[in-house]
């Protein structure tokens, strides 16, 4: 086994996707359940990417992730656009505050 | 005449209908402009209209010896090999029922024109009324069972809206929903009948089968197909047979689900008299009757049915003997005489049953409208102990109740009596016929003319009572004294000699060959249901039975008379001699208290596992085990009123329960969403990579 | 197995980017998470230069560390206080029990399946020496449309983040 | 075929976008006291009418199923069919943004809110379409950037920002996972088109288990979009938070986008049963797993709507139901499924968003979503009898009895599930017995509007224009349901079309 086969580029893609959940599940504040789910995202392109060199040896994978890139950083500018709605009416971005809506 | 049936029949069915639109959407509207009776004249109108052209059809189906007419309305759905047509279907037995439900039915929109008089909700009663014979002539004349099907529907809604129409008392919409769940169960069985069926036959036919599987002709053609089909190792037949019964069980208020109809009574009593006596209660022994080939395929459906019917009558009648409400008595006597029609259903005895829907359709509703003209007369009181001695009072209700009476109790040459004779006669002598069967409906005529007596006596002779239990009745017994007992207006008395009249002549059609006659009904009624019985023979025996249910009839007669009106003293001290066996009739052997018990302890292991052995269910295993006779007054402690009335609804608040837990998953925090979303993954991905 | 120049590079590069992530779920402070995020990020531009894919390292470089997480840490400093942001970042110990969980798992049905995979192998393709040039051709071909459509996206995005945040800060 | 020649494939959606750029452009030219009241959603709605007809007449000259710009999307009969749905939900919902109070009143000139509306559709469109997944990736977030906007638009109150949060929180998890799940789909197949995965599939042993690793991902993705149990949770606090009219949207365009996407990715990718090829990844049967998404959706969805006092949350978790019950022709896994889907969400349209209009005009009225504002609303003179029946046949249609459209449906939908064998009947008693269920809390609105002993709150106010509008939009709609569920052959030769896309 190469060191820099394809499967080393895919268990580091999926601790980058678990430590994404982790993060999203666990973190109290919003920006910090954001920070998981750009770990996510990056786990998706970096797959992409190493699919797209070492095994089905075309560019539409780089493609994707390149997509992805770009799908994130417009993600991010929605997510702040709503945490600073957000800390306007609670002053706080815990997470745990947005239980208005329940049941 | 017949092309006009054959292109247009389907009028007859949408003048109801739209009865119901003009006084469901522009009621009000009418009552500003003319007054709250320009409703019920319009609905009586429609109906009136309708039962003109019932005639003219009968008339039609009549000259055309036995050839079905159908009018192809127009093509409902097409699925695949599922074509339901709107098409109705005109032969003697539909024309038969078609006469019924909009004569009697045109008698009691008149009657209800003075009875709901200057009620508030006059427009949306007789909207509602309209509605319901839409549905029932839908029932009634479908060409298919699906379309059957939503006529069932029809009525059991119409019926529910009624039931509950003075939704204002919470009992009311009680009894609304115990009906309505009640027959969803019912229903059930019906669609799961007919979902077996259509599903055998679309695969023995194979590609090749008729769009129209589940028309009636093409039912009875290929019927015999089911012949040795088996389904989980029972015959196909049998298990289908079953379903539908269960259906006709909900229907027609019949063993185990019969329990909704006496509550129904909280409905406007000639609601009680149309729904729950003349026609709706009668749609399952119709639907058997209309389905007989499938039947009769069946022994043991056939068996099922006959021994419920002839328990249901049995059961019924003695549960009847004891009820102090005048409509309760009559509901019990409903829910007797649909068990006659079953047994005679059961015994392959068709025609039979069908006549005893006839003439129980005539004297029934005359026999309720009676009721409810005395209930207004005495001022919406309707417990016969506080009434008596009307007879004064109210001549013409009391003529014709009488008359009724007499019907029912199957004095010769009332139309009760033919009927029934017939159906003993089949239970003794019909090819599923059995002693037993017949000894069941022969105790059954004798108590029923037992308390159908004694209703009649109470009522109508000795003293008037009414103050006898004032005390129970403090708020209302000061304007009682004001109060004067008249007899009801000309449109109450006027349906009712009507059909007092029927109910002592509709007989004559049916009278049978033993007496003379030729059965004409059987005969009318043949190209549908065959040739059953022994029609034309004579049996000596035949006498013999029909002289033992008149002294019978005359005995149960008798006794009330003793009882209730010679010796009033008896039933007092027979009750406290029997006192176990008095209560246990008395609270109608708990069966309503059963369910509840059944539906509660169904709620325990649902919603508390845990809490499944908690005092409550211990008792009840206590109670069962120790028989019921001697705990019952704890029983009858622990389920308190509000607990037994509840019964059906608490099968509801099971399932709310059950939802708030569901609804408990939405905690409102986003990452438990997603950590749910994430372990709810993990669990589907290890749980297949471990069965792979 | 020999270890080359080559290999031992890349050990580095997958470390920078594993163990920062790792720090990203611990840490307590979310200025540390984001920084630490910052890394991930880098490390996996220089994966992106071992699986020759220079443009993507580039863009990777350009949106996510200078466009991503820049607006991370202002959305940090734009509501809080310097002082408490050292407490900020709680983490939900019943949550994160569950989740670890489940991650773990995941991760065990994954190493599970991976035993078992077979990637589609396409090794005679031939892979073009520079990806630039071929992204180029690729954006201007077959996925021109993509392009157009992410376009009219980002303006959509635009617009709306827009109203919000307007509408918050006045 | 080539970006050129697909254009005449292309031309609902190549006029949308134009229209959105226009509108952008145009707003910069007119000034704001300039702008009448509803001018931009007057536009949109112009704007999304016109992209509907030009839809038509494709759907109409242009059947068979083609692939386009190079195979990034697919021009086929259940691609445009479901496309008129969405579109046409769509225009009802810049038209129920006009009606509703809390969208009208402070937002009569947003501009904004109609661009992210019409870019919404054009992402539905594109997902819809899609035969690649970058191109369903892509559209499914242009569909979900677009909605987080407009869930949190109006600053109505605390809800509409924490549903937007939730939404955007959940929904970039959710599609995070299906990417990653795509991702793994094109290591295991090596490229992205869907005939291409499919032809590899197909002549290929696949592992199994990465393969399935890789349908869960994409799966959790796809739930998301059409609120199956147990990617569900997000639904019942977004459609109560968001606004109204948005909330009556959401519940049946993206979500009918939803199916029409999962039933092209699961039976044009990964294999539909009939076909006479059966894919070696068909070790993974997903049959089973679908049906039992459906049987869980609904009942879940059924049990937590009854003790909703919230008609938004009512309606939500009936959405979820609804859901549930289209699940299960999906899972039948053949072409009568498909097109049972598309007769059912078109009824669904009907009914669904007659519901949500009745509660758009009480909201407005009453400034209240709870269902006490119903109580009595049947005798509330002519309007309320009006807006009550309305609400109850809208309501009974929904719990699917028998002379209105929703039963109907139902009945497609179950026939999908029976003629698929004894394997599945079971579905089809939980169906069933759910529709029993979902009776109680239907049927509950239905009392409170006429049976209920007290009428509360004030009489309705008299008539205005937007009332008439209001109801003339709800005759149409209650007429329909009526209407197809007495006659509803033209609706199933239309839906019998879906079922081409399979050649």
């Amino acid at each position: 086994m190469e060191l820099t086969g394809i499967t080393s580029y895919i268990i580091i893609s999926l601790i980058l996707f678990l430590a994404g959940l982790l993060t999203v599940v666990s973190k109290k504040s919003i920006i910090g359940i954001f920070l998981g789910i750009e770990l996510i995202l990056n786990s998706a392109a970096l797959n992409f990417a190493a699919f797209s060199r070492l095994t089905a040896r075309n560019l539409e994978g780089q493609m994707v992730s390149m997509f992805v890139i770009v799908l994130a950083a417009a993600e991010a500018a929605i997510a702040l656009a709503l945490l600073l709605a957000i800390y306007k009416r609670y002053r706080d971005i815990n997470a745990d505050n947005l239980t208005t809506l329940k049941w | 005449m017949t092309y006009f049936i054959k292109s247009y029949g389907f009028i007859i069915v949408l003048l109801p209908l739209l009865g119901a639109v003009v006084n469901g959407f522009f009621g009000k509207r009418l009552r500003e402009r003319f007054g709250g009776t320009a409703s019920g004249y319009i609905a009586s109108a429609m109906v009136f209209l309708s039962f003109l052209l019932s005639t003219a059809a009968f008339i039609v189906v009549a000259g055309s010896h036995g050839a079905a007419i159908v009018n192809h309305a127009y093509t409902w759905m097409s699925l695949g090999t599922l074509q339901v047509e709107i098409a109705f279907l005109f032969d003697p037995l539909s024309a038969m029922m078609l006469l019924i439900i909009t004569g009697i039915g045109f008698l009691i929109h008149v009657y209800s024109t003075a009875y709901m008089h200057g009620d508030q909700g006059i427009s949306r009663y007789f909207a509602y009324l309209n509605l319901f014979v839409f549905s029932m002539l839908i029932l009634v004349l479908a060409e298919n069972a699906l379309l059957m099907f939503v006529g069932w529907e029809g009525v059991g809604l119409c019926s529910y809206l009624l039931i509950g129409f003075w939704f204002q008392e919470k009992q009311n919409t009680t009894a609304a929903n115990k009906a309505f769940i009640v027959n969803r169960v019912g229903d059930f069985g019906f669609i799961a009948g007919l979902f077996l069926l259509y599903w055998f036959l679309a695969k023995a036919a194979g590609p090749s089968a008729g769009t129209s599987i589940l028309s009636f002709s093409y039912l009875a053609e290929h019927a015999h197909l089911l012949k040795d089909a088996t389904i989980f190792g029972a015959s196909l037949a049998t298990v289908i047979c079953l379903a539908l019964f269960l259906g006709a069980t909900g229907k027609s208020a019949q063993i185990p689900l019969y329990v909704w109809l006496p509550d129904a009574m909280a409905g406007p009593t000639p609601v009680s008299a149309l729904i729950h006596a003349a026609t709706m209660v009668t749609a399952g022994v119709y639907m058997v009757g209309r389905l007989n080939f499938l039947f009769s395929m069946s022994h043991t459906a056939m068996a099922v049915i006959a021994v419920t019917g002839a328990g249901t009558a049995l059961l019924a009648a003695t549960m009847g003997c004891l009820q102090n409400d005048i409509k309760k008595v009559l509901a019990y006597s409903t829910v007797s005489q649909l068990g006659y029609m079953f047994l005679a259903m059961g015994v392959g005895a068709w025609s039979a049953g069908l006549f005893h829907v006839m003439t129980h359709a005539f004297f029934k509703a005359c026999l309720f409208l009676g009721a409810g003209s005395v209930i207004l007369g005495m001022h919406h009181e309707q417990d016969i102990r506080k009434m008596g001695g009307l007879r004064k009072h109210m001549p013409r209700t009391f003529a014709t109740f009488a008359l009724a009476t007499a019907a029912i109790m199957g004095m010769p040459p009332l139309s009760g009596f033919f009927s029934k004779d017939e159906i003993l006669w089949q239970a003794w002598s019909g090819e599923h016929g059995h002693p037993g069967l017949w000894f069941a409906g022969f105790l059954t005529a004798g108590i029923t003319a037992f308390y159908m007596a004694r209703l009649l006596f109470l009522t109508f002779f000795g003293e008037t009572r009414r103050d006898a239990h004032h005390n129970h009745h403090d708020d209302h017994g000061e304007h009682a004294h004001d109060r004067v007992i008249s007899e009801s207006p000309a449109a109450i008395t006027v349906p009712l000699i009507i059909l007092a009249g029927f109910s002592a002549a509709a007989g004559l059609v049916g009278v049978p060959a033993a007496l003379g006659g030729s059965n004409r009904i059987a005969e009318f009624l043949a190209p549908v249901l065959g040739h059953h019985g022994t029609a034309g023979t004579h049996d000596p025996i035949e006498y013999v039975l029909m002289a033992a249910s008149v002294c019978a009839a005359l005995a149960g007669g008798g006794l009330a008379y003793l009882f209730y009106l010679a010796r009033p003293d008896i039933p007092v001290m027979l009750a406290e001699r029997l006192g176990p066996v008095h209560r246990l009739v008395y609270n109608k052997y708990y069966i309503d208290e059963i369910y509840g018990a059944l539906f509660v302890t169904g709620t325990k292991i649902l919603s508390r596992v845990l809490a499944l052995f908690d005092r409550h269910v211990i008792d009840l295993l206590v109670n069962v085990s120790g028989l019921a006779l001697r705990t019952q007054a704890r029983i009858a402690g622990w389920f308190d009123q509000a607990y037994v009335d509840g019964a059906v609804n608490l099968v509801a608040d099971s399932t709310l329960s059950f939802g708030e837990q569901v609804r408990k998953l939405q905690t409102g925090r986003v990452q438990v969403y997603v950590l749910v979303l994430v372990c709810m993954v993990a669990l589907g991905i290890v749980i297949r990579l471990m069965t792979v | 197995m020999e270890i080359g120049m080559r290999d031992i590079v890349f050990l580095c590069v997958a470390l920078l980017t594993t163990i920062p992530c790792l720090i990203v779920v611990f840490s307590r402070n979310v200025l540390y998470s984001a920084f630490a995020l910052f890394f991930t990020f880098l490390g996996t531009s220089g994966l992106y230069f071992f699986l020759d894919a220079e443009f993507l390292a580039i863009t990777q470089v350009v949106v996510y560390i200078g466009g991503v997480s820049v607006l991370l840490l202002f959305a940090i400093l734009l509501t809080k206080n310097v002082d408490e942001i050292r407490k900020t970042n709680m983490i939900s110990g019943p949550r994160m029990a569950l989740a670890g969980a489940a991650a773990l798992a995941l991760l065990g049905s994954f190493l599970y399946a991976l035993k078992g995979a077979r990637w589609a192998m396409n090794g005679n393709a031939a892979y073009p020496a520079t990806t630039i040039k071929g992204l180029g051709d690729l954006l201007l071909s077959k996925y021109l449309l993509p392009f157009e459509i992410v376009s009219i996206l980002l303006l959509a995005v635009l617009v709306g983040s827009l109203v919000i945040s307007r509408r918050s800060v006045q | 075929m080539n970006n050129l020649e697909s254009l005449t494939y292309f031309a609902s959606e190549g006029f949308l976008s134009v229209y959105i750029i226009l509108l952008l452009a145009a707003s910069l030219l007119i000034r704001k006291e300039q702008g009448t009241p509803g001018l931009y959603y007057s536009l949109g709605i112009f704007g999304l009418a016109v992209t509907l007809a030009l839809e038509i007449v494709a759907c109409a000259t242009r059947p068979g199923s083609t692939e386009i710009f190079h195979g990034l999307l697919r021009s086929d009969s259940l691609g445009r069919l479901f496309k008129i749905l969405c579109l046409v939900s769509g225009i009802l919902f810049l038209l129920f943004s006009l009606l509703a109070r809390e969208t009208s009143k402070r937002f009569r000139d947003s501009m904004e809110y109609t661009v992210l509306a019409l870019s919404l559709c054009l992402g539905m469109m594109l997902f819809i379409a899609s035969n690649n997944i970058l191109m369903l990736y892509l559209g499914m977030e242009l569909l979900s950037f677009t909605s987080y906007l407009l869930t949190g638009f109006v600053d109505r109150d605390e809800r509409t920002t924490e549903a937007a949060v939730k939404y955007l929180l959940y929904g970039a998890v959710a599609s995070g996972v299906m990417i990653y799940g795509f991702s793994l789909l094109y290591g295991l197949t090596g490229s992205l088109d869907f005939s291409a995965i499919r032809a590899y599939l197909v002549a290929n042993q696949v592992s199994g288990s990465m393969l399935f690793i890789s349908i869960a991902f994409i799966l959790t993705g796809l739930g998301f979009k059409i609120a199956a149990f147990p990617f569900h949770l997000w639904s019942p606090d977004v459609y109560e938070g968001a606004p109204t009219a948005f909330s009556a949207f959401l519940s049946v365009g993206p979500k009918a986008a939803g199916f029409a996407i999962l039933m092209r990715v699961l039976y044009q990718v990964f294999g539909v049963g009939a076909q006479a090829e059966a894919p070696p990844a068909a070790q993974f049967d997903w049959t089973f797993t679908i049906a039992v998404l459906s049987a869980l959706t609904m009942t879940v969805g059924n049990l937590a709507a009854l003790p909703q006092r919230n008609i938004k949350r009512l309606l939500a978790y009936s959405s979820i139901a609804h859901a549930g019950y289209a699940l299960m022709a999906v899972a039948s896994r053949s072409a009568f499924g498909i097109s049972a889907v598309f007769f059912y969400f078109a009824v669904y349209l009907l009914m669904n968003l007659a519901a949500f209009l009745v509660a758009i005009v009480i909201a407005n009225e009453y400034y209240t979503e709870r269902l006490d504002g119903y109580e009595g609303l049947g005798w509330k003179g002519p309007q309320g009898a009006f807006l009550a029946s309305a609400m109850a046949i809208a309501l009974f249609s929904l719990a699917g009895i028998p002379p209105f459209a929703g039963f109907i449906g139902k009945v497609y939908l179950l026939m999908a599930v029976i003629k698929k064998g004894p394997g599945l009947y079971w579905l089809a008693v939980v169906a069933v017995l759910n529709t029993v269920i979902s009776l109680f809390y239907y049927a509950r609105v239905v009392k409170m509007m006429f049976l209920s002993k007290r009428v509360k709150g004030a009489p309705l106010s008299a008539m205005t224009t937007e009332r008439y509008v209001s109801y003339a939009v709800l005759g149409v709609l209650t007429f329909l349901t009526l209407l197809f569920g007495l006659y509803w052959t033209p609706l199933d030769s239309l839906s019998k079309l879906t079922m081409n896309f399979l050649n």
